[in-house]
């Protein structure tokens, strides 16, 4: 039950935010089985009051890095779900004007720094975000601080112990979220961690760790403002860990058939959106009628952002050497497949 | 001699040889329980059990230098790192140790390790999970390096890989997945160093390896039909090289294009060019052109993407250009 | 104008832009208290503070790493890997972030960074302590990498690659930190991404970088005395790499050879081979030499370590085989 | 004071060998400034205890991993200080046969099986040997084992992570051991480790630690076997710190400047040698005779050494491809500074 306490707009707005991300997961996967969406295709199913509460822990001043399963938080931190639809379309007006796909959405604005699509590796660059923002400004209340996601399979690489020793020693305002949808791919945290118990994996910097409740918005969003509040008060990282369950495969095109039918079974009572919307009707924060609104809305939404990405246009082979430097240098290299590597007089032989 | 694919290829492979020799073991993330990431080692699990067919944490360093260790100790292992991008994160256990120790330590020790793992573009799978770096490993002394372009190949390389006292890398390819072809039944070990002419030809000799061989095949029957023999030399190994074959060729055709998926500046291609100008000189009629990929981070959207990777027509246009230039008449 | 060591220009030009830009900072290991492994960074530490020349745990992922993020918020990180060799630690950051984000991340963000680093053997230092492997960075884009031979030149390119917004690989060498030379004073900012014709010459062009355009320089003096007129041309810059210039030293005097400390196979001297026979064909007399190392894991002994590496001795020999092969006359 | 049980004659063999280990590191300094020895040279000076300690532990039929600060480990280990020696020396007659030099001692025999030039780069092999010995042997009392050393900055390198993880997960019969002797070339290990009691490290993979005093040579010896022996019988790895100071600097070149005068002081009085030295004599196991005598026979093993190898013949540069690989294959390079790389008739141009 949420606490009495919580304006009951702040828990629509989170079931909204629940209902958008859900209905832009199921529709993206729908289009990438249509081939509308290309290379990789991972979703936050399941994941969704983790998404919400962390987002909404996040100040708009923070930074904050994800892995490439990162749709949902893209969303909630505020993206058009037609521009992040766009990206999954490959298509110019995407976040990432179609150069970076699903795994890679990036909005400076938003503050969103990045999908990653190698494990660990946001790691090291979100610590060193954390370290230019050390570097710059003082610790204190209203002091930005980065929020770093990594999955559960992802604790066991090295770039997560370089990335805590570095950030604790050097006391930089960084929280690490694991979280921990209970597989990598098809292993189990069991059959990955030695310590399964990830949160307490900070032991080695002195870190302190918690764990929350993936599927309990509340719960996920309070532990992220505390870590956060100590990280850009005393600068002290921290480690929070999410429970909750993948309910799909690892992406897409996934079966995971290494799942019992048992489980399968189990994980759709184990849903947390319909449960959430169900509270809030059992609490009376909103009637079968919001309640309907609201997914209704979020279909439009997603509606409209497909059509959106479906008018977009797609870039152009003039355009492949747009982003290919920062800082324009000469010879940098500019030849399409077969063209001659010397151009001009020098490339003609008699 | 049966049709199958390369990845039914290399699954048989890699099952005749568990069976065949008890210290081979095959290590890497999701091999076992979730079946390979492109299903190469389906059934494994089941068939030799989780002690040699040991599902790895996300830790390419650890399970790669975990490999070199068991090696020395004798044991066979076969390593697939689920792509050729996430062996950045083991390259100091490939390039600094497994390639260094036998001559670092006076050759008291081996390292008879396999190392198997797709490389190539084109999926649209982005900036960092579409890479060739291949010829980064073909640099390094130490190393031994297929790339097998046929099923057939594929069967006989990492036979060959297996049985080899050295480290190899086994490249395969995204793309070549599903393709099929003739491969012999029984006992097939290919051998690593030499180079084939897959397409004997008069006019002008295309060099390429793994998908790059398929794509430089498919001209070359296409140009048969406007009545230009194009020979098609397939690498096959990238180190050691056979650079005799290669240079025997062009000196028979006097022209030469290399074909790679990589990126153009110190590519593969650029090693064949300058062996061919060395080693062909006075035979070549016109310089040694070479078709690779856009130096650019590989885009995700699809007309990107196509526009920075070599195809048929540009291996086509290139041909062409070279036959012109040379005053090529039918 | 003051005659300075390659160590002190490379301190010069650090101290300049700490001085300069309060964004730049220094990140690596031992650079602060140490005062740095080759000394470069003496002092500072005691100027600047340790916020500023940040001494690291042995973590070259996580620092390297580290610092992309902080130019990602508009730091100007200067990273110092203690050796080229230990960079393949940290390459996954380099390579598959570093080079990427820019592109992927559809031009909303730049990694103004750079990582300077020593490569070069011949200091019996082991076959995992004396690579040069830079080649492996020049093939990637969205990287820039250049590789001074001169304190001069060390001055210029590492000033314009902390002042460019891309990441910038600067390639030091072991052998050129006690180099003298004379070094312009002020503000010199370099050009990244052009060679130079750094000796005048007629009758053969030789390729060189780092180390190697010093050895060249030197073996071009001798030969002089002999009559032969050799034209040295320095890369300078490894990527984006200066074809033009090449080719028209080639054009002008028709013979090449190229020098690197590398091993031969997939080196930088297969691309400038390749790239001078494609772009000089019919100027070429005679095929593009190639001096390089041996392709041997570097051995510790140094009557071993010797033989294995290229000298002037080497380059010298090749030079006349090419001059004789072209029936070259005084 | 040793414990009245220790046999005599055990007591005095481990100062033997100490002694040894200090006279030949001594003497490689010299040689090394004398420019007999190339490259980089680290000793053990200040170590000896620790090395003689962890040596008496490890049975022959046990694997070791080292560091390239690893003299005094192949000294113990029984190696001949001629061919050690000679291998500093870079001569055929070295142990890695001139190839490895000072970082790279090995001998297959004495299942030393590498000293590791690159920080941490010996922990995943050591990892794989024992891997090696699960999948093939039982655990018992009798079992082979692997002991890996790193030293105390190591324990900041992700190989670290990943090591210890696996070796947990697969339950390998493997003791890392931390010879931390306080800094890593200039750095502390403060200023390195946010978990500065490394023992502790263990904690991300339910792995136990355990601290010695590495000037106890009887501490290091029983901790190191108990260890082990968990190792052995329980597959149970094992991450043992012992403590000691490295009395010189990083390496032969290091001056060690960073350390103040006091510092330098401190560590005369510090040295572990004379102090083994005194408490034998004091407790009657040896006199002044004895130890005379056996620091003598130490300088005259060492100086036979040094003979040895001043007088084993150089490799000559027809060697340099016999290591080329283990199974040789067509066309494998055989090319020197300059060759043409085509060689024969290929090769020739009209
Ligand atoms: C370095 C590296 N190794 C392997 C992969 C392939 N891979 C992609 S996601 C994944 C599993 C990650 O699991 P987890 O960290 O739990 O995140 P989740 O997918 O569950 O969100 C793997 C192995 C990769 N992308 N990068
Ligand atoms: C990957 C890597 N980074 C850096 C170095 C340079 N280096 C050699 S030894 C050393 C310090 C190691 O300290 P520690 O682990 O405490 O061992 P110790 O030298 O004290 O025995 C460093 C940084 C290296 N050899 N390898
Ligand atoms: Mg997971
Ligand atoms: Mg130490």
């Amino acid at each position: 039950m949420p606490p009495e306490e919580e304006p009951p707009e702040v828990l629509r707005g989170y079931y909204r935010q629940m209902a958008l991300i859900r209905a832009f997961e199921l529709r993206a996967g729908e289009m990438y089985q249509r081939a509308r969406i290309g290379g990789y295709c991972h979703l936050n199913l399941g994941e969704e009051p983790t998404v919400v509460g962390l987002m909404a822990a996040l100040e708009s001043r923070d930074y904050l890095f994800t892995t490439y399963r990162e749709h949902g938080y893209a969303l909630a931190r505020g993206l058009e779900p037609g521009r992040v639809m766009a990206e999954l379309f490959g298509k110019t007006t995407g976040v990432s004007g179609g150069w970076g796909g699903s795994m890679h959405l990036f909005d400076a604005k938003a503050r969103l720094l990045g999908g990653y699509g190698i494990v660990g590796g946001q790691l090291p660059p979100a610590t060193g975000a954390a370290l230019a923002l050390a570097h710059r400004g003082e610790p204190g209340p209203d002091a930005e601080a980065v929020m770093c996601l990594l999955g559960d399979g992802t604790t066991n690489i090295g770039a997560f112990h370089e990335s805590l020793n570095l950030a604790a020693l050097w006391r930089l305002p960084i929280v690490y979220v694991i979280v921990n949808n209970r597989l990598g791919m098809g292993t189990t945290v069991e059959r990955s961690a030695a310590e399964p118990d990830l949160y307490k994996r900070g032991c080695s910097y002195r870190i302190p760790g918690a764990r929350v409740d993936g599927n309990d918005v509340l719960a996920v969003r309070d532990a992220a403002r505390a870590a956060l509040h100590r990280a850009r008060t005393d600068r002290q990282p921290g480690l929070l860990e999410t429970v909750s369950y993948r309910l799909r495969g690892h992406s897409v095109v996934d079966p995971a058939r290494y799942r019992s039918r048992e489980e399968t079974e189990r994980l759709r009572d184990l849903d947390p959106v319909p449960a959430f919307r169900a509270e809030l009707l059992g609490a009376g924060v909103l009637d079968e009628a919001d309640a309907a609104r609201i997914d209704a809305e979020a279909d439009q939404q997603v509606a409209a952002a497909v059509e959106f990405a479906e008018q977009s246009p797609d870039p152009t082979p003039d355009q492949l050497f747009t982003h290919a430097y920062a800082t324009p240098v000469p010879n940098a290299p500019h030849l399409l497949p077969g063209d001659p590597v010397v151009s001009g007089e020098a490339g003609l032989w008699r | 001699m049966a049709v199958i694919s390369y990845r039914q290829a290399l699954h048989d492979t890699l099952r005749t040889e568990l069976d065949r020799d008890s210290n081979v073991l095959l290590l890497g993330e999701e091999i076992g329980v979730f079946e390979g990431s492109y299903k190469i080692t389906a059934g494994l699990l089941t068939e030799f059990g989780p002690e040699r067919i040991r599902d790895t944490p996300i830790s390419e360093e650890g399970f790669v230098g975990a490999a070199i260790g068991a090696a020395m100790l004798g044991l066979r292992p076969v390593v697939e790192i689920m792509t050729l991008n996430f062996s950045l994160l083991a390259i100091d256990q490939i390039v600094n140790h497994a390639a260094k120790m036998h001559a670092m330590f006076g050759g008291q020790v081996s390292v008879p390790m396999v190392i198997r793992t797709p490389g190539g573009g084109g999926q649209q799978l982005g900036a960092t999970h579409s890479q060739n770096i291949e010829v980064w490993y073909a640099h390094v002394p130490g190393l031994k390096v297929v790339a097998p372009a046929t099923p057939a190949d594929a069967k006989a390389l990492l036979t060959a890989a297996i049985r080899d006292d050295d480290p190899v890398l086994v490249l395969e390819n995204l793309a070549l997945y599903n393709t099929k072809g003739e491969v012999p039944d029984g006992e097939q070990v290919g051998e690593i160093g030499r180079a084939a002419v897959v397409r004997p030809g008069t006019d002008l000799t295309v060099v390429a390896y793994s998908r790059a061989t398929v794509v430089a095949l498919e001209v070359a029957r296409q140009l048969a039909d406007d009545g230009v023999s194009v020979e098609v030399v397939d690498l096959r190994s990238l180190r050691p090289l056979d650079r005799g074959t290669v240079c025997a060729s062009v000196r028979k055709t006097s022209r030469a294009v290399v074909l790679e998926d990589d990126w153009l500046s110190y590519g593969v291609g650029a090693e064949i060019a300058a062996t061919i100008q060395e080693g062909a000189f006075d035979y070549l009629d016109a310089p040694v052109r070479r078709v690779a990929a856009a130096e650019v981070p590989l885009p995700y959207a699809k007309p990107l993407e196509l526009a920075a990777l070599p195809d048929a027509a540009a291996l086509t246009k290139v041909i062409h250009e070279v036959l012109d230039a040379t005053r090529f008449t039918r």
